[in-house]
């Protein structure tokens, strides 16, 4: 939160400090059943942010007296790999995973229909290959891809982004830097097509009239994240048609 | 790995239809409106050992935060700051469902949203808390210790961590020769400087009501909490939707508003403890 | 156990450091019932020493196979707060903690009726908030209070003291100065209606005489602290009477 | 406290008498013969932010290893070496057989295995990591992240330890005149110094047979595997018996006559690697 | 969380009564009288890389005590001191009732017993660790190591304790110009300077009877044992009563007035094996 | 595997430097039978490495699902005393420690008739009590008598040994200096009388031909150790007929 940068975030063409104007993300990326053992897996990237996710089930849980009579339960974990940030991050889970392990599980909870499943587990795994800001929303939409190629039913397709303020200026998918050297960090995970914010948090200070412009310019962007998932998911289905 | 509360307590979900009906009409099982918090008490200076201590009942939840400060070195990114940190155990004391161990996600998601929430809008003077830069700085513990769990958690941690650091000094020391920081354990210190004053006001979502500050039978059955916190400026410091789920858009804006008022309310608690001056635990009696 | 600050320990009027006669206990205060979600509580002081107690149960294990067929088992939990020092203690349980939780569990076992529950637990958890000395002995009498708050049916109230010898001379309640600077302390715990000690600890020396002398000056003292258990129990009962 | 595996699947066994009336006809499941690996990818340089990575596929195996270079301390006894650790973790998105915790016995047995066989041959010139003896090194962490496992992980990760280490470039640095040691992260940096090349190859032997690159399946089945490692002298510099079955010393030889094999068109396939220069991980599409 | 024993054997408890009918004959199972202990062995110098060591055999119950002395830092409060530290770990294959893992209450409970007896009478003196006051000194590591567990583990491990550090040497040292100790690994170095030896003796409260040094059958039916620590000028230096039981006085004077007795050949049994010199492990046989 | 001390290793009359010729092992000593608790126990030493080994079981498991329903498990745990080592070793598992455990437990498998026990455990505890090179073949051979001295039926009986390269001469039996300053070490065990290696491992840099001499080095010495292995267990049955 140091002061003196800011001048680099923000430059005088009001571009940020990778070029990139306020309301722009950095390039998406997303690729659908990637991996072979899993029910379902996806790739996603926001610039050099990458993660992976894999889902298992809806299978028997291990510890067989973890379930619910009347639903699946989700299990979820967000994961960072040693090699992922600038120094190397130990990898026994840390406070800070072990929050946010929660905190996405919670933003995809309301859309998976866990009650066609009862008695079983749904596993969702995300490793963050590389760090560089965002990594909990790319988390989201990675999960959210990888739990449509295993065919889990979801109410709607849910995706995340970032937004921040820089140097007083609201900004949408924040990086490492941005994130660090900013004034705000908030992510913000939804499923547009139902109209419900899943994911919620802020880091940083905003006024309440910020609050509001920041969490629309969240809600924006997420659509387009979502339309993207359309169509990664189409292009795996196309390519398995050919292939048939 | 984040999992489904699968060992929840059933009664709550069998009492929802009779709390939504009482909602209707605008009244909660204890006779609170949706939008009034329960009864508040801070007491300050409750430990003598701890350079700083608040105890909050809020309704029938009770926090005590500890405040320690002791002499250590600084983080290499940030040499000219001390060193908070806030930490908080779910001891088994408190309530049926806490177990004996490390702290579970909630624990860690209840220090974080406190740390972050002071942290970000730098309520602490770190700054001030640099002995010798680079070398040798005041490290704050905030300990949260919850001793019983009858729901909002957040917001009685938040009290209480808020009046512990108001009402913490840090203790003088001697800077031997030898470069050696030696702290006067028995001094009554000088009075650590706060920035700003932060509380969070925590709503739920219960059926088609928003509520605050949620009882305990309350969160078992709420779809979602927000927790937003304010500074006395009342600029938003904080927030985190916690539950599994999902918000709209007007439920936020309708919880924003009515968290607004109730930060209020908490912010005159806070100003009203720190006034009245150190307590005694034994009062309590 | 440094020799030089001897003096200080014990004034020539024969007074403690802190103006107590060897025999004196520090200010004892008691209340039962102070939590609402345990079955029993109470916060006992001696002096700054300040441990809260709860009891849950008898009640269902968590783990079920952790039961007995003829009586219920008791898991006795020994905890300081991060705060309750001087330097801020690890919440990880230590090896004393580890100890002192069995020593306090194996000071309450012959008092509590456990066969009239059998394959049940009943939990005792007490958390130290304050460290002044004597915390152990403090922590028994607090455990003892909540037992019977809870009703959980004993044979008899128990209740701790630790004896000490410093500067030559058995003290009475020894305090964390007392208990660093002094040449011993035995920490002891009793149950005077039924004749039984039920903790007995020494750390440090002392001749046969003096262990012998020390005992019998515990067990006076002892009784009085039941007779303040009694007392306080009392109070509680009497102001439900009030409110009914 | 090492345990006979009490749960594994059940399918690779009762396919077992399959596997065998292939092996007879010198074929397996997907076609290959019994001294031929599956195909083989190799990407390098697929992580920006890592000072060394490689990607391989081996059949539907995936191993991702990043290497992270950070300045640390010798060890007391080596005080002119840098320092090199490998570690493997086992991420329960690889398999279902994997469960999220600390690595297992397996995993440490893959680290340590590609650890020696790097270590005894001095693969890595650790001399050259030294930045002032006795006080400042470079500390190479060498990650395998196992991504999908279909069998055969010593080799595949051997395989890209050994292409993330052969393109590792450790940043340019700065002496501070408090002689701390300040890495300047955007710079390109120098190559790492690789003193040797090493591949290791599995062999399984399963009913009379001895196969090479055992899938996940023939794991299961298999007696038990022989790994290999091999310099690019073709010198032996390091082996490991795994799983629970004795070896004939006639076996033992007719494995490490196909193993010599293999290891050249392993070595090739690396060497293809890293002349066909850096490659990114968005090209997999 | 210290919990009720619920997985004790059963067969001791169905054979009490036997044991009790026993007693008031004054015999025990083994034919020893009430206030007896089994027979002792105790041989020094067992293992050759220990700074000291010593096997006490009391029954079938045998406890190996090493010594290791490694150069490192005093504590803060007392650095003109060296460090003791006593650590017991109750390693599976002396009892099937011990599991492979960390020490449990037992084995912590057993060590500080240990440690306490040793440290508040100053049986070892700790001021002759000093290598430089403030920055080196010795810290001595007593491992107790359980081989077979019949009981009475308090007794046989002081005695070995006991027993090796009479015979521990601290290896010669260099002092290097940069202020680095090294320490000569192969020299036989001088005697650690002991002050007092310590004994503890256990007594054992069964039915009406007090017992002295009980086996593993009568611990698991015993109410409560006491054990007292004695140094050779009979003062009492640290006291325990272990088990659930209550004890009255009349109880306690009867168990110290034995005690004193068995102490007195402990100490005997320790002198002997202190006299009769190093006893190599191979004599066993 | 520093270069400078090698000339110290293989002296100018082509003995070791402890005056063994390059294919002598240390001397051997094999007791069965040292610990009363266990169902069958040893102590062997090569030299001064001495490894203690203790056999439970067959017996139900403490977990009950971890078991097979045809044959027995196999527990094996490879251990360090803290006071084995010249610095003192922590008594937490090491990563070396759990491959080691592995590594024996797969040296054992093969030989022992685990069918003749379903749904039980076998379990192998083995202490190292000093460690001067060749802990784990010496623990093989310790667990091989202990099995047999617990009567635990096996096909055949295993030893160990490792053969180094030190001076670039192949030797026997390597102690911890020479496994520290020679150029490999390779464990073997194997149980001869049924034609089976049964742990191979390479440590170190062989020729193909070196490793070839390496392992025919060792099997001529597993053979003699297993003899003395036969030997050991007659003693003790001699020992019991005698008292008989």
């Amino acid at each position: 939160m140091g002061g003196k940068p800011k001048t680099m975030l923000i430059g005088e063409d009001g571009l940020r400090h990778d070029g990139r104007k306020p309301d722009e993300m950095r390039p998406i990326k997303m690729q659908v059943g990637v991996l072979a053992n899993a029910s379902g897996s996806a790739i996603v990237e926001y610039g050099r942010t990458r993660v992976l996710a894999a889902v298992y089930g809806p299978r028997e849980p291990h510890q067989r007296f973890m379930v619910l009579p009347d639903r699946a339960i989700l299990r979820v974990r967000y994961h960072m790999a040693p090699f992922s940030t600038s120094e190397r991050k130990s990898p026994a889970p840390s406070r800070r995973e072990i929050e946010l392990s929660k905190v996405i599980r919670e933003a995809l909870e309301d859309v998976v229909l866990l009650s066609e499943y009862p008695r079983t587990a749904i596993d969702v795994y995300l490793e963050v290959l590389q760090a560089d800001g965002g990594t909990r929303v790319a988390g989201v939409t990675a999960a959210s891809l990888a739990l449509a190629d295993a065919g889990v039913p979801m109410k709607a397709l849910v995706a995340g982004v970032a937004v921040g303020k820089v140097g007083g200026i609201l900004v949408l998918d924040v990086d490492e830097l941005e994130d660090s050297k900013g004034e705000a960090d908030m992510p913000v995970a939804a499923a547009p097509d139902i109209g419900l914010v899943t994911m919620f948090q802020l880091n940083g200070v905003l006024s309440e009239d910020e609050l509001e412009r920041g969490l629309s310019m969240a809600l924006t962007a997420i659509e387009n994240i979502v339309s993207m998932e359309k169509e990664a998911l189409k292009r795996k289905f196309e390519a398995i048609g050919e292939e048939v | 790995m984040s999992i489904t509360p699968f060992k929840m307590p059933v009664i709550p979900i069998i009492k929802k239809q009779a709390y939504l009906s009482l909602y209707e009409k605008g009244l909660r099982e204890d006779g609170r409106r949706l939008d009034k918090p329960r009864n508040i008490e801070v007491k300050v200076g409750v430990l003598e050992k701890a350079e700083g201590s608040a105890l909050v009942k809020l309704g029938n939840t009770q926090v005590l935060v500890g405040v320690k400060a002791e002499v250590g070195q600084p983080f290499k990114d940030t040499p000219d700051q001390g060193v908070l940190v806030v930490h908080a155990e779910s001891v088994p004391l408190a309530s049926p469902i806490f177990e004996p161990g490390p702290p579970d996600e909630n624990a860690i998601e209840l220090a974080r949203v406190v740390d972050r929430s002071l942290r970000e809008v730098k309520a602490v003077d770190l700054e001030s808390l640099v002995i010798r830069a680079g070398e040798k700085v005041w490290n704050l513990w905030v300990d949260i210790y919850v001793l019983d769990h009858d729901g909002n958690l957040f917001d009685a941690s938040m009290l209480a961590a808020m009046a512990a650091l108001e009402t913490t000094t840090l203790r003088d020391y001697e800077e031997l020769e030898t470069g050696e920081i030696v702290v006067k354990r028995e001094s009554p210190g000088a009075k650590l400087k706060v920035n700003h004053k932060v509380v969070t006001v925590t709503t739920a979502k219960i059926g088609n009501y928003i509520i605050v500050d949620p009882n305990f039978e309350e969160e078992i059955i709420a779809d979602y909490r927000l927790v937003l916190a304010f500074d006395e400026n009342m600029r938003i410091v904080g927030a985190q939707k916690t539950g599994s789920g999902g918000m709209t858009l007007k439920d936020f804006k309708t919880a924003l508003k009515t968290s607004k008022e109730v930060a209020q309310i908490y912010f005159k608690a806070l100003e009203q403890a720190l006034t009245s001056g150190s307590t005694q635990w034994a009062e309590q009696k």
